[in-house]
């Protein structure tokens, strides 16, 4: 068996630096963040074999061919699944305590092939659950506009 | 569809200023810093294959530890070179360029393999070349750190 | 495949939350037993492949200071940026091509280095999921966990099981990081709620660690000592989390169907002795089961249930304790291959299964269980 | 399982520009994947397995491919991540190349790419030391020293450089020379990204000096760009077209870390001229390959040059002249595209730096040229061998491979 080495302990050492990036999000996901503030939820359409890829991606990985199609879809749609957070990632990747658990669920809009994931507020949840999304049109940055999800009447 | 030459940029980053590196390297140059004020210079010996590593390191490449301290010379070889700021060079005119750079070399001291960077001082730029011998230049008063074996000059 | 390539020895660090030894020194220790095992010198290593990550490390380009310490100095030396069983991967077409005979594979990391479940976090789509941090690789799993038990009725208590099942195995692992001995069900459903299934008790701790393997081609490997042969290899990619059915392992099946076919496995669960599966949270070793074969589509909880997965049972799945008993990211599945190829040569000690002839041994990388890798390795 | 020679069969590259701001990194990556398929006449569907790889610090994202790799025709095949820093094309190619050698995988798919604007590529390099930065820090060091030693905006690269002027006679016209050369050879490239016609070496001579004996005009941009590789059976090739190229042999040497100008740990890699990985990688990829004069035998070398001394040094290292020899072998004109060694004809590094595609761009080139498919840049010479190289990590990784117009035997 190996032994570790260590019997004193060893230095450590860190630097006072974050790097930082600026996706750019490109022309699909560009008609995704335009369509929302607008109020509307836009999907990519694959023209061989009509899967939705909802955001929407260029290329169909199923075709490898350019998903060129739109499609506008309802702001309804159905929870695949769904987790009760009672932490959540804080800056060091350290999984912190939060003061009350919130619903994070995985929603295939009504029409689409693929999943968005988002907050899902007012109730509880269960798999197979009919929800409508929440936009916030007026949201300053992308990421928000898509605010939650709640139980659809 | 309008196709944007530019489109939106998502802003993120890397947390990297929580990360914490463990390196048995930090404390092993401490010795040798410390052995600086008294004017020695400490390079660790691999029992494998008889490399001195100054300063000094954990590993060594043919799989052994360095475990033996061993005092090195103050004399030295340069192995690699470079100047600091622009100036004229070989007839190159730069604008603004006067003086004399700052040579900065790479040297093997004697008595162990590997490299430590420091500065050549009292030789035209022209002259540098690897394979010249120097000789370090400590400072009057030794602090026990690395700024005690920055400077050289020609032996 | 037919005796071409063969694991002649292996060496793993104990694994720790946070070792008083940096990556570099541990993979110097794992490097030089492994040669001792094999009775190599470094000079006689052709190649060494090493499995890192530059977000582990926390250094771009992580390989370049485990050159020395990996014996790779002015070797043939690469760097797979995955689990260690990609690297073994790697090594082994290098073998297979004619140009290298013997191979050091080695996989590391430090969790007590980086920080936590960040890696994970930046493995996610960087236009949308990545910045609404939502997803990470535990919340990811309980969105799989769900999936999956609400796909084939599976129970959180079924889950639990794994963690006790493996756990308990753990304990007779000197190795482990967790290990419990006499675990049971209300104890593991009464740790921490981290993301709803998900429990600190199913979900495997991150450490620190290092292992290694000695690979050495048909050839090279006549005169080595209990040589495990590789019999078959099969991986496969699968598509981004929220592009998939998350209640089944898609590119696993698709990775063990490659891999049985090379190794001629028609029927793993009565041709297979033993397995090792990368089981990052609990309920991916029941999706493994049925991803493996090793029971029918939505069978998991009940294969379980039947004891058959047990160290006693009639095919032992993670007779080690598995990664719920330590997790080294980029190591965790190279390990599992170095305890199937221990169980094969009678090596493992106190939880040594008799008789194992023929061994799985799985990998994965990625968000719920993304990329998998699958081995069936055989001794004489 | 008997050993299979290996043959490139379609070769595709991505536009190449300092900002794509249209595209996300996996559509970027997408344009050479498709544009390679497209060459060869393949489709993903024909794929066994594909290897891919970039330098992760330059875009932030941890295994881009788990994301992105839906758009490169990966879905539900088998994949594997590859990356070495700077030698990461390279080193891509080379896992390509064992792939199908090892009779496991017919058809592979090997891309390498990097799209810089996404995040600093200062801080992107700078991520390779901030550890020894921080050991440093923790010693006391002061940073001023750190940074005076540290070689400034040009690294290592201004040792390696006065190193190898000193031992060779190289001049600081001969690395303008090699500058002119490259931007103008990247002129006839569609898929360079500095291109500089009639760029003159008295122009280079004027552009700013940034650390003796560097000028800007030495040096390569950050670039934002992908390529894409087929690899396959020689038997399969054959099928496919009259002239594949075939990669008779690939080898790579890792030496000690090397950082100059940080003062860490010692290292006994204490010249960054010297590569003595670039000779023994050169050497052994030669031997596998049958080649038992480079010199005589070898008719295009693609060096990996991000500064315009290396394509003289790894000229020398790669063993296709005495050292010292590169500076007059430039001077009397045979490094040119019409030259009896053209080096370089793609426009080379210094032209084009998507850093993790930079490597594998020099085999593909070398496979273009090979298979007479390099429209204007196209050499005049016949190409029947070629080598391509790679260089990067803390100054101690080399890849070299070996290409041809007929098979290993």
């Amino acid at each position: 068996m190996v032994q570790n080495v260590g019997q004193n302990r060893v230095p450590r050492a860190s630097i006072p630096l974050d790097p930082v990036f600026s996706w750019s999000v490109g022309n699909w996901m560009e008609q995704f963040f335009d369509g929302m503030k607008e109020g509307k939820i836009i999907a990519s359409r694959c023209p061989a074999c009509g899967r939705v890829y909802l955001p929407p991606r260029m290329i169909c990985e199923r075709c490898f061919v350019k998903a060129d199609e739109w499609v506008e879809l309802l702001d309804t749609g159905t929870v695949q699944s769904f987790t009760e957070a009672h932490v959540k990632a804080g800056k060091g990747g350290e999984l912190e305590d939060l003061e009350s658990p919130e619903i994070i669920a995985m929603v295939m809009h009504d029409g689409a092939d693929t999943c968005l994931v988002a907050r899902l507020e007012g109730g509880s949840a269960a798999v197979g659950m009919r929800v409508k999304a929440v936009l916030d049109p007026s949201a300053e940055n992308v990421l928000d506009l898509l605010s939650c999800y709640r139980p659809a009447e | 569809m309008e196709y944007k030459n530019e489109t939106v940029s998502i802003d993120g980053g890397w947390p990297l200023s929580t990360w914490q590196w463990k390196m048995e390297s930090i404390a092993l140059i401490q010795k040798s810093l410390e052995a600086l004020k008294k004017k020695k210079l400490l390079g660790l010996k691999c029992p494998g294959c008889g490399l001195v590593y100054f300063l000094p390191k954990p590993y060594c490449r043919c799989l052994s530890i360095p475990d033996e301290w061993v005092e090195i010379k103050d004399t030295g070889t340069i192995t690699t070179f470079t100047f600091s700021g622009a100036w004229a060079y070989e007839g190159i005119e730069e604008e603004g360029a006067t003086g004399t750079p700052l040579i900065i070399v790479g040297i093997v001291l004697d008595g162990s393999d590997t490299m430590t960077v420091c500065t050549l001082e009292d030789v035209e730029p022209e002259k540098v070349s690897v394979g010249m011998r120097i000789k370090l230049k400590w400072p009057e008063e030794l602090l026990g750190r690395l700024d005690d074996i920055a400077h050289c000059v020609p032996a | 495949m037919d005796k071409e390539v063969a694991i002649i020895a292996y060496a793993q660090t104990p694994y720790e939350a946070d070792v008083e030894s940096s990556r570099e020194m541990q993979v110097l220790q794992v490097t030089r037993a492994a040669l001792a095992a094999a009775g190599l010198k470094r000079e006689e290593l052709d190649t060494v492949i090493t499995a890192n990550n530059d977000y582990l490390d926390g250094r771009t380009i992580s390989n370049m200071r485990l050159v020395e310490p990996s014996g790779a100095w002015q070797k043939n030396e690469s760097k797979v940026e995955m689990d260690g069983a990609y690297a073994a991967l790697y090594a082994l077409t290098r073998i297979l091509s004619g140009d290298h005979d013997i191979a050091m594979v080695i996989g590391e990391s430090q969790a007590s280095v980086y920080g936590g479940y960040v890696p994970g976090i930046m493995m996610l789509d960087p236009t949308f999921d990545r910045q609404r941090w939502l997803l990470n690789e535990v919340s990811a799993a309980a969105l799989q966990a769900r999936a999956y038990m609400n796909a084939c009725g599976v129970s959180e208590e079924q889950l639990a099981g794994v963690a006790v099942k493996n756990l308990d195995n753990a304990a007779k692992n000197p190795l482990a990081l967790r290990a419990m001995a006499g675990a049971d069900v209300r104890k593991v459903l009464s740790s921490r709620l981290l993301y709803s299934p998900i429990r600190e008790l199913m979900a495997s701790p991150l450490c620190d660690g290092a292992c290694a393997v000695v690979l050495a081609s048909g050839k090279a490997a006549a005169r080595a000592e209990k040589p495990v042969w590789i019999k078959g290899v099969g991986f496969s990619h699968d598509s981004y989390l929220t592009e998939r059915s998350l209640a089944e392992m898609g590119s696993l099946r698709d990775a063990a169907r490659r891999c049985y076919g090379m190794a001629g496995i028609e029927d793993p669960a009565s041709q297979l002795d033993l397995a090792e599966v990368h089981e990052c949270f609990a309920h991916e070793e029941l999706m493994a089961y049925e991803a493996l074969g090793l029971c029918a589509a939505g069978g998991g909880g009940d294969l379980l249930d039947s004891g058959a997965t047990r160290i006693d049972g009639s095919l032992p799945v993670n007779a080690s304790g598995g990664v719920l008993a330590a997790n080294v990211a980029c190591a965790a599945g190279l390990a599992r291959i170095i305890e199937a190829a221990m169980q094969i040569r009678g090596e493992a000690g106190e939880h040594q299964v008799p008789g194992v002839k023929t061994a799985l041994a799985h990998g994965q990388t990625g968000l719920c269980a993304q990329e998998n890798i699958v081995y069936v390795l055989g001794g004489e | 399982m008997a050993k299979k020679e290996v043959a490139v069969v379609g070769v595709g590259l991505s536009k190449h520009v300092s900002k794509r701001r249209d595209v996300n990194i996996a559509e970027m990556v997408w344009e050479a994947v498709s544009a390679c398929y497209e060459d060869a006449g393949l489709k993903p569907k024909d794929t066994d397995a594909f290897i891919t790889g970039n330098m992760p610090a330059f875009e932030g994202v941890n295994l881009p491919e788990e994301w992105g790799a839906g758009h490169w025709g990966a879905y539900a095949k088998p994949l594997l991540r590859i990356t070495t820093g700077g030698t990461t094309g390279g080193s891509v190619a080379h896992g390509g190349y064992y792939a199908v050698a090892s009779g496991l995988y017919d058809i592979v798919m090997c891309i390498a790419f990097e799209k810089q604007s996404d995040g600093n590529s200062t801080m992107g390099l700078n991520t390779v030391a901030l550890a020894d930065a921080a050991a440093q820090f923790q010693l006391g060091v002061d940073p001023g020293f750190m940074a005076a030693f540290g070689g400034g905006a040009v690294g290592v690269a201004v040792y390696q450089a006065s190193s190898y002027m000193k031992s060779s006679g190289c001049t600081t016209q001969h690395l303008d020379k090699v500058a002119a050369l490259c931007r103008n050879n990247a002129a006839l490239n569609p898929y360079s990204h500095l291109k500089q016609p009639g760029l003159t070496p008295e122009e280079v001579a004027k552009t700013t000096l940034l650390q003796y004996p560097i000028r800007f005009g030495h040096v390569c941009p950050a670039t934002d760009g992908a390529c894409a590789m087929l690899f396959t059976t020689g038997e399969k090739a054959r099928k496919m077209m009259d002239k594949p190229a075939y990669v008779l042999s690939v080898s790579s040497c890792s030496d000690e870390a090397a950082m100059v100008g940080i003062a860490g740990s010692g290292t006994t890699n204490t010249d960054p001229c010297v590569q003595e990985g670039c000779k023994i990688a050169a050497a052994r990829a030669y031997e596998l390959a049958g080649i038992k004069e480079p010199r005589r035998e070898i008719d295009l070398a693609e060096p990996y040059a991000p500064f315009a001394h290396q394509m003289l040094m790894f000229y020398e290292r790669l063993l296709l002249c005495d050292e010292g020899d590169a500076p007059s072998i430039l001077d009397s004109g045979s490094m040119g595209l019409d030259g009896e060694l053209p080096v370089c004809p793609s426009g080379g590094v210094i032209s084009t730096n998507a850093i993790g595609a930079s490597a594998m761009e020099r085999v593909a080139e070398a496979a273009m040229q090979i298979m007479g498919k390099c429209g204007e840049r196209q050499v005049k010479k016949e190409v029947r061998k070629a080598v391509a190289h790679g260089w990067g990590g803390a100054v101690n990784f080399n890849v070299v491979a070996v290409l041809s117009d007929t098979p290993r035997r």
